[in-house]
């Protein structure tokens, strides 16, 4: 990152200027805790003691011998506390703000696993917490917010643009540059105004300072290659960070939805739809029309639908230091299954998009070799979403029973 | 732009400013509100190119830019519509929009573009001077002011950086937030436009929840002119474009 | 454990002759696995690489300020991978399985976790899987069906006697006399006939083995107290058996359901109510009429709602060396409730008992104490109970929207 | 008991055993039911006390347990029913039941009850001679034949164990499972039954899925005893009790 947040040509702090001075402050605190190994320190212990860090390095055997090629190995952030990677960036920081002093938190959410964690942590600092929600989202994930509100939350739809991520990132903002003085922005992923794109990577690169390790120990080299669902880009840059240093091919995969060519999709960098732009206080490669607007995306992971991606990726992207490829909302569902079937594990719907990507190429690989897929998180949450698109007849109905259960109560 | 101000600010205790979305609810309905307001004595108006991402502005505002959008209004459409109005009205004109629909256009086009229909600055919340510096390259090449914003949390440091980019007048946000909702006019607000007015030589313009006669009664003296946001949108929605002239008449 | 099975004068092996041979074949292959330590060390190598092992404990300093007592450590099962102790002692059967060469593998369910982690390990391991669960718990668990059904594995709901677990193990029985020389039965809790009591609470004790240490590191000192909830008495047996080595008190936590004299409870040790008892295969002190007729039990905790438990635990509790308490349904929520709220973190129902109980008398100890609660699982799969307890009205009204959008789709 | 049996043997090919669940569908059908079944030829009758949670038994005898158990059958009750009936027929009654019962009313008091009214035997599925130690120190004590069972799954070694505490008769369980569905009688059922035989002197009694005259013609010559269970439960629910002594007299 250079002096004013930019990777290459990408991400910089495009930001209202009542934010200004909270920046500084923003980036002064980050620079200081980067400096400060204690810091770093009494994170690892809180992700240790709070959450299960180091997350286990999983061989999947029975995929493996499946596909016949390299050996499939799953970095198991499922297992984190609130079930995502999401938690190694809220707790870090949280430790930022109560360095910093404030006290309240915002934040936007996608899937809901951001505002999960953003929720947790608010309730384990002491701190007030209003989450951001695309009203689209609070459908969707309907569980999550149930959860947010039990842990003190103040969870908040959003109703404008396109009622997703973006809407509820906006409006966060919006929030922000009100409450300034006592509020941080957690932000989510690794976008947004400079540091968050840097720093999110950086809490998020235990990942892969843990994968680094655990590999050598299993496999006894490197591995040939690394799988990452991209939505903003943090679980990616997260276990290819530390990875970046060494010869192994890093690959992210992004929401194909529909697929390529059906307009309905959240592919930014493995299709030419995206273009340069500057939106949400960042310059990337956005799905944007050609004035400018931002376009409608679809994803069957609510984590993934969002219409930028993080200024490094763009810029790893462009260096051709990683390789993107997407995968359709179909093939998910089938990675999905093969994965719950074959090995016990249920892997989030955004995670599984690395899965389907992975399942195109290990093949090809040879069995000495291994390959890693990053698990970003645990499925089981989206057994809305799930049930639904399996369209389970017993899930229906219980969801039918119950809701006539209430229906009557409420009428009666 | 700043000589322009200034000569009015001669026979005026303080100016007003007045922000249309073009598009909403039509470009049509803008033609007739832009009337009223300049045949009532408006200043200034700030045009905005609608942009589906409005991150700094409030409920109304961001409602005016997606129906806008949702209407079918295209950047070159406001071209078109500003280069007429321009044509036809003799106070300065401003562009108020989000950095994408310039960066999208190309800089130097858009630069290009806005001096030639006679576009006399921009307002682009979203670009602080430290990520506009071709920007401001281009504004100065093709002599478009670009009004840059001082707020409650800017220190008198970053007051005079941005005053010393800033050209036409200083937009100083009168408190934190987004557009729309009331502000107070306190003790604090006082100091905090004394330090603006300390910060730069250039005429300060006071917005964000200005919505009245004694609201602007309380700015004179103090700054040189009113923005008036929010506002007007409402009563256009609820009372018609023609109810925009009489309001902004009763202002002074 | 005696010749016999026994542990004092509880325990045994009540079983159907049919099943002699396979006892012996199990207890055989069962004492050969104590007796090697590369068994143990293959099974912490599973633990740590596909679950999370060792799990986390946690400092839960709001908790312990909020009651200014003791300070409270929390031993983190819900970190499990499949969200609860659950996973121990399926994994360790799951090798033995493994061992002896059988295809099949049968579980009872009450809470739906032994089933939703029995289901994850016969995946791992390749082998069929029928899962028993009592009609009412797959009404209350209707998720976990869902997921163990896309793992591969068959539910079938028992509609017999009450309908929960008690019924759900019998018919587990059923199913293993008919298909005894290729199916295992993968008792999930330290009861049933031996040696599954001493089995499974082997797989388990290395909850406690773990928390020895963790505790001496991060409190100087062993705990004052232990809390642990009881249904069968597995997480329970878990934590404490490394403790009782030490001078630690250990205090089981029963199910009070609408309280001591409703009779609508699951408290076996800590009232009078249940008298000594054989059935499902060991003697134990049980919930039954002046016949010997099992009575119905009542929690709002699927897993707690038995009407046996481990006859390790009634021996323990007959020489005083484990304290039996209860918490109402309602005192449950509130635990939940604070816990939520002050450490981000929810506890499974069953676990959330274990908090209620430390909760009535932390406050008694000095802050220079500490004590530890197990928390078995996480409450997050409890939604359709827990949201329904809170009578949520836009949980309610998602549901009943929800439902309105199947029925259409079924009727249109 | 063995006695008994042996002598009834002289006369017959092979005996038959009926099995009653006490207190489904009432005790007063159950008394009719005893009656044909005793009048059309039945050598022995097993009446089962219910209990909650039977774990041996299939889906017929299982809901028998449940309804009698609802119908508010007591343990005193089915004494008290057995001892009436006993009085009446004069041929051997045993008391199938699960362990709880006996160890819940008290071992001793249970089997002095028991031999007070004349019962013969005690067939008590879940519990192994390992575990009834007291228990078959009673039956000795008291007279009441403790039948043990052989199943496929006995070995050898098990079998003769086994026989050396079983007493009355022994019962072959015909296949793996429990009570209710069909069994085969093939090959491996012939050699089984061959292995039960070498095993013991004691009569032997094959229950499990016997339903028509077919099934007990293969036993002939094998068996000493056919039992028939669920089914005659089935015929009472599908056709009432008068149903049950014309199938009796059809099955030899
Ligand atoms: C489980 C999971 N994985 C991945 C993502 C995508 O985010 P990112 O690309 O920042 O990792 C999300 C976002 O909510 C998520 O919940
Ligand atoms: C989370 C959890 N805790 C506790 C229990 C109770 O079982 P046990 O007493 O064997 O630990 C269950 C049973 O399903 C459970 O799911």
């Amino acid at each position: 990152m250079d002096a004013n947040g930019f990777f290459g040509s990408w991400g910089g702090a495009y930001i209202p200027e009542v934010l200004y001075q909270t920046f500084q402050d923003l980036k002064l605190e980050y620079a200081r805790c980067r400096k400060d190994p204690a810091f770093w320190e009494e994170y690892i212990h809180l992700m240790s003691t709070y959450s299960c860090r180091p997350t286990p390095l999983t061989h999947a055997e029975n995929l493996s011998n499946h596909f016949g090629g390299a050996q499939i190995y799953i970095k198991r952030e499922d297992l984190n506390h609130t079930g995502a990677h999401k938690a190694n960036n809220v707790m870090g920081q949280g430790l930022l703000v109560k360095r910093m002093g404030k006290k309240r938190v915002i934040a936007e959410t996608g899937a809901g696993q951001h505002g999960m964690a953003t929720a947790t942590m608010a309730a384990k600092f002491g701190l007030d917490c209003t989450i951001y929600m695309g009203e689209e989202d609070v459908l969707r994930q309907r569980p999550n917010v149930f959860w947010m509100e039990k842990m003190g939350a103040t969870v908040i739809p959003v109703k404008d643009g396109s009622r997703t991520l973006k809407d509820a990132i906006n409006q966060a903002f919006r929030d922000w540059v009100t409450n300034v003085d006592d509020t941080h922005y957690v932000f989510g992923t690794a976008c947004g105004p400079a540091p968050f794109p840097e720093m999110v990577s950086w809490f998020q690169s235990i990942i892969g300072i843990e994968a680094v390790d655990q590999i050598i120990q299993a496999h006894g080299k490197m591995p040939k290659k690394i799988y990452a669902c991209v939505g903003g880009g943090s679980n990616a840059m997260g276990i290819f960070k530390r990875f970046l240093e060494e010869d192994v091919e890093l690959v992210g995969v992004e929401a194909g939805g529909h697929g390529a060519n059906s307009g309905a999709h959240a592919i930014r960098l493995a299709s030419s739809d995206a273009t340069p732009g500057v939106a949400q206080g960042y310059k990337t490669m956005f799905l944007q029309d050609e004035d400018g607007q931002m376009k409608h995306t679809h994803s069957v992971a609510a984590g993934l639908d969002y219409v930028g991606v993080s200024p490094i990726l763009t810029d790893l992207w462009e260096k051709k230091l990683v390789r993107f490829e997407s995968a359709t909302d179909e093939e998910v569902m089938q990675a999905l299954d093969l994965t719950m079937k074959k090995e016990g594990i249920i892997p989030a719907l955004e995670s599984a998009h690395a899965f389907a990507g992975a399942f195109r190429e290990v093949g090809k690989l040879s069995v000495d070799d291994a390959i890693i897929i990053n698990q970003s998180g645990r499925g089981d949450k989206d057994i809305f979403t799930i049930a639904h698109a399996f369209e389970d007849p017993s899930w229906e109905k219980f969801i039918i029973d119950r809701g006539k259960e209430y229906s009557k109560k409420h009428s009666g | 732009m700043e000589k322009q101000l200034r000569k009015k600010l001669e026979n005026k205790e303080i100016l007003l400013m007045t922000h249309i979305v073009l598009g909403y609810p039509s470009l049509d309905v803008n033609r007739e509100v832009i009337e009223q307001m300049v045949s009532n004595g408006v200043d200034c108006i700030e045009m905005q190119i609608p942009f589906s991402e409005p991150m700094a502005d409030g409920p109304v505002i961001l409602k005016a830019n997606q129906e806008a959008l949702a209407g079918g209004t295209k950047v070159d459409d406001c071209f078109t519509f500003a280069a007429e109005i321009i044509q036809q009205h003799d106070i300065p004109f401003l562009f108020m929009t989000y950095y994408n629909i310039i960066f999208k256009y190309g800089e130097e086009a858009f630069f290009k573009r806005a001096a030639d229909i006679g576009m006399k600055g921009f307002i682009i919340p979203d670009l602080p001077p430290e990520m506009g510096e071709s920007f401001l390259a281009l504004a100065d090449k093709y002599k478009i002011a670009p009004v840059l914003i001082f707020t409650p949390t800017s220190t008198d440091t970053r007051m005079e950086e941005l005053a010393s980019h800033g050209r036409g007048f200083i937009y100083c946000a009168a408190r934190r937030g987004v557009t729309g909702s009331k502000s107070e006019f306190g003790d604090d607000f006082k100091e905090y436009l004394g330090r603006c007015r300390a910060a730069t030589n250039l005429p300060l313009a006071v917005g964000f929840g200005i919505r009245s006669k004694e609201d602007i009664d309380v700015l004179k003296g103090k700054a040189d002119m009113a923005v008036i946001g929010s506002r007007t949108i409402q009563l256009v929605e609820s009372e018609g474009a023609e109810a925009v002239g009489p309001f902004i008449a009763r202002l002074r």
